[in-house]
């Protein structure tokens, strides 16, 4: 019963549907509804989504991108340059393969208003005077309209739409690992697999159809024999993965391998990336169109389209066929249209020098002139006049494909990587015994490639001669999908472009989505017209990656990207802290109000979370040495239980990073680093042990997330702490400044201590097993309560800092900083023998001249200049810049550090400040770098 | 022409005098095609050509090696043609010849993503770098050639406060400079971009930009044809397919090149090399700090136009732009380690995507049609290596980084200035070869990243 | 994605490491002049060519190492310690 | 001397150590206040205190598991790599770098890298490891100085080990799917034939710097251990979940070890 419904619905919605065919891939029991341009349409599932329109009668599926000429059905293949459709949020969907799914919204590019009238389609009426590259010769002048020419030039822009708000889908990634992929599931490939897998080769299979076989599947009935064959070994042989609807996209050094993958149930696209000791390339061939007058109007196509329509989809590629053919694969399409029911006006055997030379229609083909000048009434003309290899993998692999003008194609020049194999069509032409033979040849010596043993013989296939056409005695379309003629091709030679890659630079001939795989061949034959020289001397574009586009989501994949955190994080989020994202970290910037923090950690006592801040633990006999090394200043006398502040520099002498690093044993030191230099550091560290004093006996142990780092800073820290503290005398003659100890704090042991303060307090760095630090951190809020504790964030931290005059690497120094322009005079011992940058600081110091970081204060003291404000002299004269601002809770007035001149070093200098708005004001050099208790009375205290 | 005084600069050692002649009587080109030559572009022309279905003459011809030229250039990129240009239409010196291994703008001239911009870091860079919008503001005109300046906008994202505090920096210096560059806020950004999420809710929220409205794309191959053609019709030979294999050096001056077609004889020798600029400059034994690193880009294919400006991020070290025809031209920082190959990788085009989707994730769908690599010679601080060199006679215009298709024009302008009045200009003094020697670094190493 | 072979963890992907650069010996810093140290700083040969280079595993063993790679083809054909490890490990008894 | 100075380090440690452990027994009274140890992985219901740590305690029959293992103590011990300690007594129990081997007491000693060492052990056991590896360090080292009884120190070769329990987090992943889901998240060829049981490596899992130790169950079943820095512990939980997804995967409570 099923049956007559499909007869009833060939009668109706699909007037070129044919009947059952042996060899068809849809499933007529199962009917997808879909609309195109809007209108209720409908195929079958197995239908690509070009194959059920051209079923109900669709004939034009696009316009052009320049002259919007009407364009129909040219190789019902992924390449096919007429059939780039939008489908849902999807843009550019190559229509002649991707499968037909229930509910999709269809509709074509490049039209307006419709796809039936196209207002644009009057260009095709100027196209003598649009030829290629136009558009370099005119709009010249006047410059100022150029603007406005553009904005028209880009309304012809073609391909389909992106919104806004379409959805990101979901898009996936995986590595893959195998002795041999094999590039193509046809008959080459299906064998090259199964002879490398029997070698015991792990083997990735990958073919662009949603089923293996390759032009076997639409061949005669021994073809498809044959390839059910060779499916069913692949399926049961042992160690071979197979990928359908997926594609090589590309292939890499060290044979990195891309594949996409578009079949994943629930992923839209996911890449592949193959790491294959042998890549086996076996693509088999593409069909080349065929250069005369209207070679473009719908209703001319490819013998190997009309072999997929009526063969796979049973579809009627037309009603009166004249067909051109100079192969045996054109000769077979013949069969197939008198089996497919279509008349056949004539057949033209090119080898005999019977020639088409125009195609003549409106929208569709109506009729075809003959090179004996004739012509002949038709809707269908179909071409078989050569084809092309798809050597693009070699080419990415090195090679440089080499033409062979007998066999009127290129082939493999053999320059490619040892690890890389070209199998079957690619190679030469045999009967399928033939291709089989050299498949499994290829195949076992990929798998043999690499390993120990002998490589078998690859037999040569033959290469079997075919008539060299190219172009019929008329001019016609090169490049379907940039619109750009023969004539064009030979215009733009003579006018200079005269070789291969200036003439497609100039007229963008194989720049378009199909990427010359149907063009370029044809590109560079009628070059060598024009140039007056062989198709081997003109030579052929270089391929480049990917051989099919590739989603921008299949190749972000899920996008991981590192987000660290610290234990009390959740507590942070908890109380609104406005987070900050300082690189992997993110950090608590402030809980509300910076400046209430600070005057708290002033007045009472405050936490921050200082976890990024980078720890290395060192140790043995020679870190001291290492220290002396990496530091600018001296540690060979720091006792044990002391801390001490230091500053690192890059052997160009400019400033690297700074901390306090403590001796917590005799050979046991704990290095603190920035934040942001934490990883630098290390790495600094390990590159002079490793690559300068692999004598020294250092061990380096990164332990910054081993540790919740916080600082209790304020009056009342030291009260606070003592209410949690075992085992370490706070006092100030105990436990002074600058000193580390260990002990127990609210219960966790191995606890330290150290006692310094970046912002200005009496403060103690309390660093927590990370465990417990939440544990700890939480201890201190409720043993402090009485007495004010409250967070404070980053920003607090660098207005009290600033407060005091601490600078931060990367902020208040910049890339061609040194140390003595950061004031570090006082630091630098150029007595050491050595230490990272000595020379440069030796001779910063002996020339000067250089500009210095100092205090500055705006003399409006309401005034705050923002960061980067330049500091000038006359109407441009760069003399410094400020490097921080803020204004101070503590003080009530802005404060500053910034870069001046050597001329304005001097403190009490008056320097005029530009702020971003252009007005200038008076900022006045500092004495001090602090601008709060310079002698630090409050952080000894 | 040039607004640059003529002359003006610091008397340079070591370039030879050469005497100016008058320019070769009108090329006699006309003889080899039917074409009337030189063509006078314009939409009649083109009327006109179309109507008679007449040839256009060739935008520049080929000619025997002449035994000796004034000024032989090697590398007919953009600063190459730009300084062949210049010392033609400037100076009048016009035998002068342009060596090229492969053809016109085969390197990073026709590789790079063509964006032209002037807000950099130091007074020096912005003063050079806005020179150059100049020129190429006028350049159409100039050549008679549609170059295709879109100046779209200029927009540099800022992820975090230090590249925001960097962002105000380099506006700051480019206000006192007099271009136009501010900083705006993600509003701001979200009108000029409607597709990017300026959300905070992103792993790297956008907090800010630096604003460049001079900023934009050109096409880059019409510039490099645009001053091949306009060196061609003023009687300079561009020798395609002519590999530079030796520079013969005596007493320490330059006195020929050796190349595939044969020697040349001339005093003075133009090095224009960029990513190859080692390997000539190690020919006459002059040590270049460069190093020399592919930089990939890649295009999709075409959707209707969306995006009106140049985005770039630095911290997520993509930029991207759409092309009239639709296309997103991408591309991100040099690649990790140092290589000569132009073959490009799949890691690159991961990132990328990863990055831009992070700014734009309704675009997922777009697909990367085509990538490419081109050669950069990056030197330590990001600045360029022009003038003179220890030996006399070889000049240098390389060290080019990612910069050098932006400063073709102006860097063209200079050498040819350089050359004819042996002096160096005021506006490249600051990047002489003799400044790492002497500690002297130019400070645009403080906006490392991407900077296009 | 080219493979960098570790010595101490075999082949991996390039991602997993560091391009160091060029290996250049340090100059006696109490001795060499500006000349010497800037050429140290910032003078690398670029060869078209096989180069000596630094690699650091920073994804793995975390160890620093030699490669000799061809700049143009960037095949690696030898892998090894630094010269300082290898000095040391030589003049051991 | 080597010997006296890392016996300072073990004490150092070990009393801290042992005493955060009494601090659970001996302070139960003040239980509120006791300190609670947490994992970086936020612990799924329901949630239980074992040995100091909040754990879950989700049980899960599914084929494709992942648990929570940071509770368990993180020792790792530096040795010359090609010294005494690496080669003959074992400290490192002669575990070679890339190999990873589990001892009679159930500790899983690891060769993380050249030179260093890792080992696993029951929640608590940092201490008396770090006492035990320097110990045989020790002895390692005067065995190692041979004959030579004079040499003493001079010939003992350097060893340090630091307890990082709390600066690593640790996750188990376990099922058959466990190599295909890893292959989605880390480019090295999990193959029996290439990364077979007792295989430790430090490579890139999901972008983040991870130690991957193959340990499978005792019944055989493909389990691994990932161990990264403990700040990006949820990110890696959370990347392996969600390339799990089509594998089924599901979380299981702490199981030690």
């Amino acid at each position: 019963m099923s049956a007559t419904r499909v007869a009833g619905a060939q009668a109706t919605s699909a007037p070129m549907r044919l009947a059952a065919q042996p060899g068809e891939v849809i499933d007529r029991s199962r009917r997808l509804a879909f609309t195109w341009n809007g209108r209720p349409a409908e195929g079958f599932a197995g239908d690509t989504i070009a194959s059920a329109l051209a079923a109900s009668g669709v004939r034009v599926f696009s316009r052009s991108f320049k002259y919007h000429k009407p364009r129909g059905l040219l190789s019902a293949t992924y390449h096919d340059p007429n059939c780039t459709l939008q489908v849902g949020d999807d843009p550019n969907v190559r229509a002649a393969h991707r499968r037909l799914s229930a509910g999709i919204a269809v509709t074509s590019e490049n039209t307006w208003p419709s796809l039936s009238f196209d207002v644009r389609s009057a260009n095709r009426l100027v196209s003598r005077f649009l030829g290629a590259g136009f558009y370099y010769k005119t709009f010249i002048k006047p410059q100022r309209l150029w603007p406005a020419y553009e904005k028209v030039l880009a309304r012809f822009a073609p391909g389909g739409i992106v919104e806004p708000d379409s959805p990101h889908g979901h898009f996936d990634k995986r590595y893959v690992h195998v002795e041999v992929c094999v590039a193509g599931g046809g008959p080459a490939g299906m064998t090259a697999a199964l002879a490398a897998a029997a070698a015991g080769a792990r083997v990735l299979l990958v073919e662009e159809e949603p089923e293996l076989g390759g032009h076997l599947r639409y061949g005669t009935d021994a073809d498809r024999a044959a390839a059910a064959e060779l499916r069913a070994a692949v399926a049961a042989a042992e160690g071979i993965e197979v990928m359908t609807d997926a594609v090589v996209t590309g292939r890499y050094d060290d044979n990195w391998v891309a594949v996409v993958q578009r079949d994943v149930p629930g992923v839209f696209e996911r890449l592949c990336k193959v790491r294959a000791r042998t890549l086996v390339v076996a693509p088999g061939l593409i069909e080349r169109p065929y250069v005369f007058e209207g070679n473009d109007l719908p209703g001319v196509m490819l013998s190997s389209a009309v072999a997929r329509l009526v063969n796979l989809y049973a579809v009627k590629p037309g009603q009166r066929a004249v067909v051109l053919s100079a192969n045996p694969e054109g000769d077979a399409a013949v069969d197939d249209l008198r089996r497919a029911g279509v008349e056949i006006a004539r057949v033209l055997d090119a080898r005999t020098g019977a020639n088409v030379v125009r195609a003549e229609g409106g929208r569709v083909l109506r009729r075809v002139e003959l090179g004996d000048g004739s012509k002949l009434d038709c809707d269908l003309l179909v071409t078989a006049v050569g084809w092309t290899a798809p050597t693009s993998l070699l080419n990415f692999a090195g090679d440089r494909p080499v033409y062979d003008p007998d066999a009127a194609r290129f082939f493999p020049g053999g320059q490619h990587a040892a690890n890389v194999f070209p199998a079957g069509g690619l190679c030469g032409d045999g009967s399928l015994d033939e291709i089989v033979a050299h498949g499994r040849a290829v195949g076992a010596a990929a798998a043999a490639a690499g390993a120990a043993g002998t490589r078998p013989p690859i037999p040569t296939l033959a290469r079997r001669p075919h008539p060299a056409l190219f172009r019929s005695t008329t001019h016609g379309t090169v490049d379907w999908s940039e619109d750009v003629s023969s004539k064009d091709l030979l215009a733009a030679a003579k006018e200079g472009y005269d070789s291969i890659e200036l003439v497609k630079r100039f007229t963008t001939v194989t720049m378009g989505p199909s990427q010359g795989k149907l063009e370029s061949v044809n590109a560079v034959a009628v070059m060598s017209e024009a140039l007056h020289q062989t198709i081997a001397e003109t030579g052929t574009t270089v391929w480049r990656p990917p051989y099919v586009p590739i989603t921008l989501g299949a190749l972000a994949g899920r996008g991981f990207e590192n987000t660290r955190v610290s234990p009390m994080h959740g507590w942070h989020v908890a109380r609104g802290a406005r987070p900050l994202v300082a690189g992997d970290w993110i950090r608590p910037d402030h809980y509300g109000d910076p400046a209430a923090e600070v005057n708290n950690v002033r007045t009472n006592v405050g936490l921050i979370d200082v976890t990024p801040l980078g720890k290395l633990d060192l140790r043995g006999p020679d870190v001291a040495k290492l220290l002396g090394l990496v530091y600018v200043n001296k540690w060979a006398k720091l006792a044990v239980g002391a801390v001490r502040y230091g500053v690192m520099c890059g052997e160009d002498g400019v400033v690297l990073d700074d901390g306090v690093t403590g001796r917590l044993g005799d050979d046991h030191y704990l290095m603190s680093t920035t934040s942001s230099g934490a990883a630098t550091v290390w790495e600094w560290v390990e590159n002079w042990l490793q690559t300068e004093h692999p004598e020294w006996q250092v061990h380096v142990t990164p332990v910054t997330t081993a540790y919740a780092s916080m600082n209790i800073a304020g009056p009342k820290s030291r009260e606070l702490l003592g209410r949690l503290i075992v085992g370490v005398d706070l006092s100030a003659e105990a436990f002074p400044y600058m000193h580390v100890r260990q002990g127990r704090v609210a219960g966790v042991n191995g606890c330290f201590l150290w006692r310094i303060g970046f912002t200005g307090e009496l403060s103690y760095e309390l660093h927590v097993p990370a465990a417990y630090g939440l544990h700890v951190w939480e201890a201190c809020f409720t043993a402090g309560a009485d007495l004010g504790v409250a967070p404070f964030g980053v920003e607090a931290q660098r207005i009290m800092r600033l407060e005091k005059g601490h600078f931060i690497v990367g902020q208040d120094t910049d890339g061609l900083t040194q140390a003595f322009g950061a004031d570090l005079d006082w630091l630098v011992k150029l007595d050491k023998d050595d230490f990272a940058g000595k020379p440069e600081l030796v001779w910063q110091q002996a020339a000067g001249g250089y500009q210095r970081l100092v205090g500055l204060q705006p003399v409006d003291p309401h005034i705050v200049p923002a960061e980067a404000s330049q500091l000038v002299e006359g109407a441009k004269t760069i003399v410094g810049r400020i490097t921080s601002s803020r204004m101070s809770p503590t003080l009530g007035r802005a404060i500053c550090l910034g870069f001046v001149a050597p001329h304005l070093t001097v403190p009490g200098t008056l320097v005029t400040c530009q702020l971003p708005d252009r007005r200038r004001i008076p900022v006045r050099v500092t004495e001090h770098l602090a601008h709060f208790d310079p002698d630090g009375e409050r952080l000894r205290g | 022409m040039s607004d640059q005084p003529v002359g003006s600069g610091v008397p340079a050692r070591g370039v030879p005098a050469i005497r100016i002649p008058t320019p070769t009587a009108s090329p006699n080109g006309s003889r080899n095609t039917k074409a009337r030559y030189p063509a006078k572009y314009s939409a009649l022309s083109l009327f006109t050509h179309g109507l008679r279905g007449r040839d256009w003459p060739r935008m520049w011809r080929r000619h025997e090696l002449r035994p000796s030229y004034d000024v032989v250039i090697v590398g007919a990129g953009v600063h190459g043609l730009a300084t062949a240009y210049y010392l033609a239409s400037n100076w009048g010196i016009t035998n002068v010849a342009v060596l090229d291994k492969g053809y016109v703008g085969g390197g990073g001239s026709g590789r790079n993503t063509a964006i032209v911009r002037a807000n950099y870091l130091t007074p020096e860079g912005v003063r050079f770098y806005d020179r150059s919008v100049k020129l190429y503001e006028n350049l159409a005109a100039d050549l008679n050639f549609n170059v295709m300046y879109s100046q779209r906008g200029h927009l540099t994202l800022a992820h975090n406060d230090s590249s925001l505090r960097t962002m105000r920096w380099r506006a700051e210096v480019n206000k006192l400079e007099g271009v136009d560059t501010e900083v705006i806020g993600p509003d701001a950004i979200k009108e000029l971009v409607p597709y990017m999420d300026t959300s905070d809710e992103t792993r790297y929220p956008i907090l800010g930009a630096l604003y460049h409205p001079p900023g934009g794309i050109i096409r880059h191959d019409a510039v490099n044809w645009g001053y091949a053609r306009g060196a061609d019709i003023r009687g300079v030979h561009i020798h395609q397919e002519t590999e530079v294999t030796g520079i013969d050096v005596e007493a320490g001056r330059v006195t020929g090149v050796q190349t595939t077609r044969g020697r040349i004889a001339a005093p003075i020798v133009v090095n224009c090399t960029a990513g190859w600029a080692t390997l000539i400059s190690d020919m006459v034994g002059v040590k270049m700090p460069i190093i020399t690193h592919p930089l990939q880009a890649a295009v999709t294919e075409p959707v209707k136009v969306f995006l009106n400006a140049v985005v770039v991020s630095g911290t997520l070290h993509v930029y991207v732009s759409q092309t009239d025809r639709g296309e997103l031209v991408f591309g991100a920082s040099t690649d990790p380690y140092a290589s000569y190959s132009t073959r490009g990788s799949l890691e690159f085009t991961e990132e990328l995507a990863g990055h831009i989707l992070e700014l734009m994730p309704s675009i997922s769908k777009m697909r990367v049609l085509r990538q490419w690599a081109g050669l950069c010679d990056i030197t330590p601080d990001f600045s360029p290596i022009m003038g003179i060199t220890p030996v006399e006679g070889f000049l240098a215009d390389v060290g080019w980084g990612t910069y050098g298709f932006k400063a073709g024009p102006v860097s063209g302008e200079a050498m040819a200035e350089l050359i004819a009045t042996g002096r160096t200009p005021e506006i490249i003094a600051s990047f002489d070869l003799a400044r790492f020697a002497e500690g002297r670094l130019v400070g645009e190493k403080g906006a490392a990243a991407v900077g296009h | 994605m080219i493979q960098v072979s570790c010595p101490w963890c075999g082949p991996r992907n390039s991602s997993e490491f560091r391009y160091v650069g060029e290996s250049k010996g340090r100059p006696d810093p109490n001795a060499a002049t500006p000349e010497e140290w800037r050429r140290y700083l910032y003078v690398k040969s670029n060869p078209a060519d096989w180069a000596t280079e630094t690699w650091y595993h920073r994804a793995g063993c975390r160890r620093f190492f030699a490669v000799e790679r061809h700049t143009v083809s960037n095949e690696i054909r030898e892998t090894r310690r630094p010269a300082a490890q290898l000095r040391l490990e030589g003049g051991a008894p | 001397m080597a010997e006296s100075t890392e016996n300072t380090e073990s004490t150092e440690s070990t009393e801290s150590t042992e005493s955060t452990e009494s601090t659970e027994s001996t302070e139960s009274t003040e239980s509120t206040t006791s300190p609670i140890a947490r994992s970086s992985i936020a612990p799924v219901p329901p949630v239980e205190i074992v040995e100091g740590w909040e754990v879950s305690r989700r049980t899960s029959d599914a084929a494709l598991t992942l648990s929570d293992e940071s509770p368990l103590g993180k020792v790792v011990v530096h040795a010359p790599e090609r010294g005494v300690f690496a080669t003959t007594v074992g400290g490192g129990d002669g575990v070679a770098f890339g190999r990873a081997q589990r001892r009679a007491d159930g500790v899983l000693v690891i060769g993380s890298s050249p030179g260093e060492w890792l080992y696993l052990g029951p929640p608590g056991c940092a201490a008396s490891v770090l006492g035990a590896a320097l110990a045989s360090a020790a002895s390692g080292a005067a065995g190692g100085a041979g004959g030579a009884s004079t040499a003493g120190g001079a010939s003992s070769e350097h060893v340090s080990a630091v307890d990082i329990t709390h600066g690593r987090a640790l996750i188990r992943l376990t099922g058959s799917a466990a190599p295909r889901l890893m292959a989605k998240i880390c480019a090295i060829d999990l193959d029996d034939r290439i990364t077979p049981n007792g295989t430790a490596l430090r490579t890139s899992v999901a972008k983040l710097v991870t130690d991957v130790v193959r340990d499978d169950t005792a019944d055989g079943t493909r389990s691994y251990l990932l161990h990264c820095d403990r700040s990006s512990g949820q990110v890696l939980f959370d990347a392996v979940l969600d390339a799990g997804i089509e594998y089924h995967i599901d979380i299981a409570g702490f199981a030690t070890i």
